[in-house]
């Protein structure tokens, strides 16, 4: 048992881009993620999670900085504008 | 004018909605009662194709979903110019009139089964044919000169996208097992079904009322086009059931299909074809105002009109 | 003394939840069997309410309300003197048994059908009346004396909150649809009603089992509580049916209502009007224990009361 | 070979899962129409198990379970030593194929249905039977000479675990009610019965059209196990029931059992009770080619060979 | 792209609660928030989200120090006691 | 109102697993636990959470950083091998 520093990106954004984001993630080397249903507010108003593709998702993907970046930059240019979407990263310990 | 019980429930949802009930309809329940009126629509429709000839409908096919083109046509340049709407935002709404709403439309058979009034059972077919070209006219708007249309997503999003595929596919199914065949699925699709549309009704009402406030944000303008394009689509709908020789029943709903404005499918369409189009605007007129406005003025009124047009028509 | 065959679904799920067996009924669907008999049981009433003259009911109401505020002035003092319990709690628990059980009410209806007794069908309109006054009791109860009561926010959870808005408003639409404009809907909800009621219990047996081991840490007091206090309730409700005139079928509906303890409604209101109370302890008691002995031994008991009480009474 | 029309709701679902519709099914409403589903078949059986005496079932069953039995340990070397996969692979996908799916013997039933075939009713009791024996020896084979086998666990999940609870859940409360006790129930339980039915395969060819994937992975050798394994269960089962003395339609459902893998409470308990074993190669074979295998060709085939073997049997 | 050092404050709390605590959120000035359902055990005992009021909510907002701390300050006084409550705060890089 | 740093460890395991994982965590000392469904995709492949079962689970835990070691070995020798599972902690301010 060894950890190891990595890092924890968090995406919040809109249900309806699910697969899409999921693609995109994938494509850009994510070993893995994790999805959870969630509603909220922001800049683009409230998100009340009503019904499947009304609401939001949290990703999560632990991976090295340098794909965090990645990933960062592309949903950046891609998504930022006309969809709802909030990432934050943090550094995490995994424990393996 | 008799009122359909139906409708109340919308009533009592926008009430909890309005009054700020803690009444809430799970998001998977809401998923599992659009799932089972798609399929309970499209089997209705397979089976009643089924029982009558093809070529009655190709006739008026071509025509119903010709004219519906018009809607979003005439929708794009009144909420551009007139509304003074962006680009995108106008050629979406133009997108979710030109589209129908299942729902309005089921109040709509609803509403006849009460009069005793019957229909071309093909009707519902264009539930399925007015969908596409009004979305591919929304992009189209929505692009017009400004860089590549990501046809694919669109289609994509479009034939395979909850709504369509399950109407395509429950008339299929309705279609090869014939009034027979699919008769031990009646007491789910058939016995339930105005049942289930009062949950629904219900559930819509609370959505509804949540996206007043959106609303208010965008003035007179939307709703006021959210109440004229109905009315205006609407009597489209009537005349040209009229001219197809459709019974009254029938031109009654395809006054209803064209007076209605989608806020299911369009929604999910338009979010990926034309993402920046404000979806509050869409949804907020197609449902907050339109759809309400359908169920307990409008059908009543192109009731009457498609009435007043088969008996007094020239 | 026969079984209905719906309450062995309690059973059921009491024994799925004591043995730890991994059946669970998502909370999604928990809460849309709950909409569902709200909404039917409303219906029901509301459908019954326009076919009978409205002062027969007037009449009666006042004299049942006001002795049904009896039952947590009751309650109060045995719980704070005898069990010792805090003053918060025993408001809370107190109101809980002021006010009814749907749940319990439906079992007792369907009891009612097996024997093919009538029963008067205003009684559904005392689901909802019965709440409120319990309610602001236990309130009152809880603050006397101590700093402010936040009505605003107590009266809007218990007029606005879910099980009487679904309960008032499906009364309201049963009564303006009567029995033919509701006939569409019967298949839904009155045909279903006793199979949902069935899947309902199922899911109220794991509830309880899991608050059985709540209740263990609070010793006999309570337990023996739960089951008395129904008791003395069930015997008010069949004295007064009696007295005023009810049918048998009435009379046991009447006990019912007075015996059976919220385990729905007064929590999610306790919780917000008086948080220092410990919601497992008015839960506990009220769903793991005064439920099921109110379903398999109150609800007969009451009927054998009310059945003597009409045929050899004064 | 005539269709049932509610296997075309898994072609339907397979179809949207492998053109990446966005349809989904959420997997509350899975759990819900799974706990629909055995609860109904359980009271189905309970109901036909009071009507008929028990002697003579037992008469059979020892047979029926025994011969049961054999699957699995035909299954494992052909897996383990054909097949080349690992113990725990090979014992846990002997023990799916040795196990039974509800879901395809509902199939079964439905096609009985339409043949207006009758059947020895306390066949549905086998659901419940041939379950354990199984999985005991799905792992007894896993963990042939290595290390402890937490038996405990195992029984407990076999046992108490969703499906098998409610199946035996329900089977008791219909043998207890009785047809008579049961009435109130049949228009949620027995009519909606084939339209939910209906909407879990919808949802199974969601889930099979993900697993193709995954099986792809593994090779022609599952496949080809997925198809000739339920056969050669087939004829066992129609053999056995000629010899049993059983009805054309009551040789159909052992047929159908034998041949059916489990999908549902299989994987629960082997992935607790061998999680060494990959869960993607058994329910992708059992769900992904078993599945349909039986539903369009199998049931069809055993139907055929238990009317031949009944006519022409010698 | 640059990432901005923030706090983020995680509440578990009672699924009654929401609005509640939606509505002290919002006015004590959160730009926007994030909530998904959830369950769990505490000093309050277990909450196992068997219906939706029974169950717990997960929210989080990502904000200045001071927003987080001004919404620490108001739930803690008027919620702590009588309720399950448990608040955690920690440091992420909102990337936009 | 006081901050104390904790740990807090974030599991991210099968569904089928809740119960059994519960206890574990309960027996090695944990005052709470909190819990949301999820789905994702890692080395065991893609878990969908088409049904409950065969979806993920998120698990939270705040603790001292001795409990959070205790539960992660555990966990990882009893459960590693054979099932989805990925662990990690990361330092928060419990605000209480
Ligand atoms: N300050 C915030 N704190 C937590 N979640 C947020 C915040 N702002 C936005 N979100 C989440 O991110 C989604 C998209 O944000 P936005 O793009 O600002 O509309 C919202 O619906 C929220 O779920
Ligand atoms: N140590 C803990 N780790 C993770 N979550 C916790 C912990 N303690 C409490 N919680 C969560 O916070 C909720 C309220 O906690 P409490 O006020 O302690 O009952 C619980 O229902 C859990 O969801
Ligand atoms: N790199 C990752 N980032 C986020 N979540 C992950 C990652 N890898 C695995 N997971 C989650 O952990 C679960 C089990 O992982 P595994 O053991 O790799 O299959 C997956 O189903 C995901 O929910
Ligand atoms: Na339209
Ligand atoms: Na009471
Ligand atoms: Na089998």
């Amino acid at each position: 048992m060894s950890a190891q520093t990595m890092t924890l990106l968090t995406i919040l954004s809109e249900a309806v881009l699910e697969d899409t984001l999921v693609g995109e993630i994938m494509r850009l080397g994510a070993k893995g993620y994790t999805i959870t249903d969630a509603r909220g507010r922001g800049t683009h108003g409230l998100r009340s999670g009503n019904w499947r593709k009304e609401g939001n998702i949290r990703i999560e993907i632990v991976g090295d900085a340098d794909l965090c970046a990645r990933i960062v930059a592309r949903l950046h240019t891609t998504y930022e504008r006309d969809y709802g979407l909030l990432m934050f990263t943090s550094q995490v310990e995994v424990q393996n | 004018m008799t009122f359909e019980p139906v409708v109340l429930f919308f009533l009592l949802g926008a009430a909890a909605g309005l009054l700020r009930s803690d009444l809430k309809i799970p998001g998977s329940i809401y998923d599992a009662l659009s799932i089972f009126l798609l399929l309970a629509i499209g089997l209705k429709g397979g089976v009643k194709l089924a029982e009558h000839p093809l070529n009655e409908m190709l006739a008026s096919g071509a025509a119903i979903v010709f004219a519906g083109a018009l809607i979003p046509l005439l929708a794009f340049p009144a909420l551009r110019y007139l509304g003074r709407l962006s680009r995108p935002d106008s050629a979406s709404i133009a997108a979710h009139y030109g589209s129908v709403s299942v729902v309005t439309f089921s109040v709509g058979v609803t509403f006849l089964g009460q009069k005793l009034e019957t229909f071309e059972g093909y009707m519902i077919v264009f539930l399925v044919l007015l969908e596409m070209p009004a979305l591919m006219l929304g992009v189209l708007l929505a692009r017009h000169g400004q860089g590549e249309v990501r046809w694919g997503k669109l289609l994509h999003e479009v034939f395979f996208g909850k709504s369509i595929f399950l109407l395509a596919g429950g008339l299929l199914i309705g279609y090869i097992a014939g009034s027979e065949g699919i008769k031990p699925l009646d007491k789910l699709f058939f016995d339930l079904f105005k049942g289930v549309l009062a949950l629904f009704l219900l559930e819509m009402g609370l959505v509804a009322a949540s996206r007043i406030a959106d609303l208010r944000a965008y003035g007179a303008f939307l709703v006021g086009f959210a109440i004229i394009m109905p009315l205006i689509s609407g009597v489209l709908g009537v005349v040209l059931g009229w001219l197809l020789g459709l019974s009254v029943g029938g031109t009654l709903l395809l006054a209803t299909l064209y007076a209605s404005a989608s806020y299911i499918a369009a929604p999910a369409a338009m979010r990926i074809a034309v993402p920046e189009a404000n979806p509050a605007l869409s949804i907020g007129s197609a449902l907050g105002i339109t759809f309400p406005f359908n169920i307990f003025i409008g059908i009543p009124v192109y009731y009457w009109m498609a009435r007043f047009i088969h008996t007094s028509g020239v």
